[in-house]
């Protein structure tokens, strides 16, 4: 086992499946200019060296034209991954990933695949509401795509690889405080987490998610960054007597439904935590679903902890407030029993 | 390629079965027999035929919301054509795609795409993969005028452009985007201007002169094929017909549309051969006749095709290997 | 009173706007070349006769350009009506909507405003899957956008109205099989509703839902075509003893949750309808809301009937699969007794 | 314009006013004063300060992630920016906007938008209001060379062009996106060359020459204020620090770095000052000090003022008339 951060299992991911397959190659801006940055947190850092400029392909500032290159090439024969360097940012090739990357297979009658990766950092880091959002819910809404959001460093190498792999476009979604990128990149208030990462290949497939910690009192779910908070809220609820489960679906399309059902069933209360807006966020979703299936085994009102119905605030203090809390998912925890 | 290579008879004969096939979409259409809307190509059936002409099935076509006149070209079926507008299972995209999205993978034409411009970038993608994979295929994107004022034309053409891409990309400025005229849409006259913005040849041809589109995109698909990189052609052309369904085209005049009859691009041609001696009354009747037949049998393949159960809806929204050969 | 379709309730309200404030202008897409026609379902038609090209403006494809106009020209002192043909091409557009018009006013502290509306057809009418999509669910998730969904010509002219003399971008959903439109524009499998319109002057409040219909067993929340799927099936549930309430929100943003909250409480039981796919539609987010304000209310699960999670197919006998029908919401209904 | 006309005083302290005010925030930065990350503009003040000088706070300004030098020579007073950097409730956004969007609409300075691109057809969207409203306003639309190869630039400038709007487009070609090299990213030399695609006159100024910058920018701004149409303006510079935060700037050589030195915009004009007996040392040395007590000002207005609440989170989703006054 080795130790590393996401940002360096991500790398690790693409190196090996650029070392696997030929036709894998990445496409973004400032991922591999020689001196540059690595991409906007690190991810790609050296592999230029590695690969080349052919295969780390440094763009213009075009996101249309990212996408659609990556659609088009995933459709002739390559698998791109593509990035964007802000999550924000994806709504400048909405079109490309909501209309022809999710569409394009179904609209050929399913003759023609899109096997292409879009990697987006999300989440908010102090930098005011273009650089902050957590974009999850546009894409689990688009029928064709795939999605998944690791937490932890075997999650980002495991699912990227899986990702990579899949002959369907898949978005991937990082959390900007989680990559624990050192060094410049690195962002105030980050998590951080250092995970453990097996020293041969494995995949973690797509479409599963995982009991971060078990509990019989009540379900917590949550993802990127929200996983920690729910960790962290969970050991203190411990202390007052509750026994809180955690769940990381990992995927959120095909979402591990089953998995958080199951857990729902056992502790009957459900409290589904994102730093997304409150609002059409994916939380709803999740709500939506236990609400239908898992209706007579909930004991209590299904709780939803998200960022309030703003935009991201700029001002640290504000941006303490909007992104949830440990403490408030206590709250929301507490006021179930 | 020497003049006497120009395939010239084939052109016809192609230019001729998108105009059979649209007129009797158009007469299926007004009788209810097809369901929707459709963008019909009549009067720019030179500019698909001029470039398809020298594309293999291993070549891509990338096309718009008025793509009959590209698919057929670029070798689809057009029994799997009709039979997708019939909304059958037999269709090109088994009934999921419709009109505007007509394609088959296998002979090279992609799945028509039908928001305005965004084939462009594609286009530039499925050329960098035949570059980085070792072919010498080429993509030609075929777009409109309207086109040319999306964000995703002006994206893809500088990738295309920077990387020295093999693309050809196609402007069929039909002189209207829908209703709205190219000049109130453009302060520039020709289209083609805008390729110097990105550092590549831009080229204007007579659209309705099918050996004159022949001639340039042989020209720009050689370039392309030695890695020379994009050309920007504007087909200078006018659709015969309105925009969708039945529009009445009371945003132009008569005689504008009358003027451009007198170039429709097919009698044009047929002149020219039988001027040239290249083809008699008889041959151009007999070629119109084997067109009818294909029509009529497209048109029955249609009828007689079984329509899809509701429950195909859910299927194809993910890729899954058994549906086609794959390595 | 005057009867009329909701196009031309639509086309009434921009009018009466156009004359009362010189600062109300129309913009997008064949909206008012002479001869033209009046946009892709006649809203604007006639209009350019009477207020001029400058102020029914066409503009080229670019609907990037069109929603950056509307954003710009709303910043400094025009009211812009802009609209799209096809609500399918929000997404080109959706870094202006999502990321500029919607966070502006924010950013600025609260000193900049951007009173602009956006007019979208939504619905799938046998054009296939980039000219069917119900985008509600997309914008009803980005903080600082109104969002209006009208289904009858009384609300669609008030809604345009007060989306029009409203301080902030509100994106207005129109559903194609609702214009009604005669002629040329008129869909197959249209529902056409006509409806009245009083002479005088009237403004549709932001915000307030309406109840179509009331009942004591069952709440089905709709919008757009689905209220009439809704209707229809309470119609039909009365046959068989069930007394079905019918909640037309009108406004998804800001919500009238009350309205259906206090519904809820009295029925026991909730169904609600929409067009749109499943996964992460609208119709989570008023799942939600209910699953967590007026759980111990509920006497049964909450269903959702919605589109399956599959892109718009092209074949009638598939659309008409795709969108939610009569039949299914009664099933729906009758699965909670 | 006579050349007597030209305000090279106010400039030289408009230009100093800049460069100070962000080396105090790069200090302030590097001590974990000021959180998040900034984007400085220094090197590049003759641009923002020769187009500046001719507008009046009726005129718009619109800028990008790296605001803060539009924003002063466009008047905002640098306390509010500089609390805003501090995040404090007195910031020219009362700390909701932060580096990347600040700006004062009272002052015509549109609050900053870090999408790159995504200000031009929004500046379009303001000139043709100022136009509709009959007022004789421009907008300035400031953008970097990356942005010349967004969608929306493509757009926003097109609409510009076709309807003659009174809006001039400033890039800022210095040479590189974040670490891309314009090299990378263009295959062509002048990004003016673009306005061509457009109708509209393109034309490329030294940009670390403030006078030539005044110079130009005074005819594309009387030509749009004549109701002429938007005119695109190409000003090559450099900017002498790194793109964000700790850049190292190792994508770019230190030869290449010190060669930009030479033509610094600052001293460039103190020299010309002195050489035309415009300013004295003293009188230079005399604006550097109340450039000093400005920021010393600033910064100190930032620090003394309150924090925003958490909960002000929540206002300001929505515009409400009580907040500013309204007709
Ligand atoms: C992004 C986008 N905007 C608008 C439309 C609606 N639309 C369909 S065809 C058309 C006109 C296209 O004009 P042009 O590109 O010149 O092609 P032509 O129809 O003349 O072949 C428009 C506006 C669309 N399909 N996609
Ligand atoms: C649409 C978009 N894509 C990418 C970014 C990330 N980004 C911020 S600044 C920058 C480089 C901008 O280069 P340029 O336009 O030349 O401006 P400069 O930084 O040189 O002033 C990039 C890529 C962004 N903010 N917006
Ligand atoms: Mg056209
Ligand atoms: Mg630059």
């Amino acid at each position: 086992m080795a130790e590393m951060s996401i940002a360096e299992a991500l790398r690790q991911a693409i190196r090996e499946e650029m070392q696997r397959d030929p036709r894998v190659f990445c496409v973004g801006e400032d991922i591999g200019i020689t001196g540059g940055f690595g991409g906007a947190f690190t991810v790609t850092l050296g592999l230029a060296d590695e690969f080349g400029h052919e295969r780390i392909l440094d763009t213009p500032i075009s996101e249309i034209g990212i996408a659609g290159l990556a659609v088009g090439s995933a459709m002739a024969g390559l698998r791109p991954i593509a990035d964007v360097q802000y999550g924000d940012f994806l709504f400048c090739m909405m079109d490309q990933l909501a209309n022809q990357a999710a569409k394009m297979t179904y609209m050929s009658g399913g003759t023609v695949k899109v096997p292409m990766v879009m990697r987006a950092p999300v989440g908010s880091t102090r930098r005011g509401a273009q650089h902050a959002q957590s974009l999850e819910a546009f894409f689990t809404h688009v029928p064709g795509l795939k999605v998944v959001a690791p937490s932890t460093a075997y999650d980002a190498k495991g699912l990227l690889k899986s990702a990579v792999r899949d002959d369907n476009p898949v978005i991937v979604f990082e959390h900007k405080l989680l990559y624990g990128s050192k060094g410049p990149r690195s962002e105030a208030g980050s998590v951080s987490p250092i995970g453990e990462v097996p020293e041969e290949e494995y995949l973690v497939p797509i479409g599963k998610g995982i009991t971060r910690r078990e509990g019989s009192d009540v379900t917590i779910v949550g993802k990127l960054l929200t996983v920690y908070r729910a960790l962290a809220a969970a050991e203190k609820l411990a202390q007052d007597g509750i026994q809180a489960e955690v769940i990381d679906p990992r995927t959120l399309v095909p979402l591990d439904k089953e998995l958080i059902l199951e857990s729902v069933c056992k502790t009957g209360r459900l409290v589904i935590v994102e730093e997304d807006n409150l609002t059409g966020g994916w939380a709803a979703d999740v709500a939506a679903i236990v609400a239908e299936e898992a209706f007579f085994w909930l004991d209590a009102p299904i709780k939803r902890v998200s960022a309030p119905d703003t935009p991201a605030p700029f001002a640290p203090v504000m941006e303490e407030f909007y992104v949830p809390s440990e403490e408030r998912v206590i709250e929301a925890v507490k006021a179930l029993f | 390629m020497s003049k006497s290579d120009v395939p010239l008879l084939d052109m016809y004969r192609t230019m001729l079965t998108i105009r059979r096939f649209e007129e009797r979409c158009n007469y299926l259409f007004m009788q209810g027999r097809i369901p929707s809307t459709l963008h019909l190509y009549i009067g720019q059936e030179a500019v698909a035929t001029g470039i398809c002409a020298h594309l293999s099935p291993e070549d891509y076509a990338l096309s718009t919301h008025r793509p009959h006149g590209h698919a057929i070209a670029k070798g689809v079926a057009p029994r799997a054509i009709m039979a997708e507008l019939f909304a059958k299972s037999t269709g090109c995209c088994q009934a999921k795609g419709g009109s505007m999205h007509v394609g088959d993978i296998e002979v090279g034409m992609v799945p028509a795409i039908a928001i305005v411009g965004a084939n462009i970038p594609i286009a530039a993608g499925m050329a960098l993969a035949a570059k980085r994979l070792g072919t010498d295929r080429v993509a030609v994107s075929f777009f409109g005028d309207g086109a040319a004022n999306e964000g995703a034309f002006h994206e893809g053409m500088n990738m295309a452009a920077i990387w020295d891409l093999p693309v050809v990309y196609v402007c069929e400025n039909n002189l209207y985007a829908a209703s709205t005229p190219v000049s109130v849409a453009f302060k520039i006259e020709d289209i083609a201007d805008r390729a110097a913005a990105y550092g590549i040849p831009g080229v204007v041809v007579d659209g309705n002169d099918v050996i004159a589109v022949h001639e340039v995109a042989g020209e720009a698909i050689a370039r392309a094929r030695r890695g020379e990189g994009p050309t920007f052609i504007e087909c200078k052309t006018y659709r015969l017909c309105g925009h969708s369904r039945s529009d009445p085209r009371t945003y132009r005049s008569q005689e504008e549309e009358a003027e451009w009859e007198t170039i429709d691009p097919i009698p044009r041609l047929g002149a020219q051969l039988k001027e040239a001696g290249l083809a008699t009354d008889e041959a151009l009747t007999a070629i119109e006749g084997e067109v009818e037949s294909l029509i009529d049998e497209a048109v029955a393949f249609a009828e007689e095709s079984p329509s899809p159960e509701p429950t195909d809806t859910l299927t194809h929204v993910f890729y899954t290997q058994t549906q086609s050969e794959e390595g």
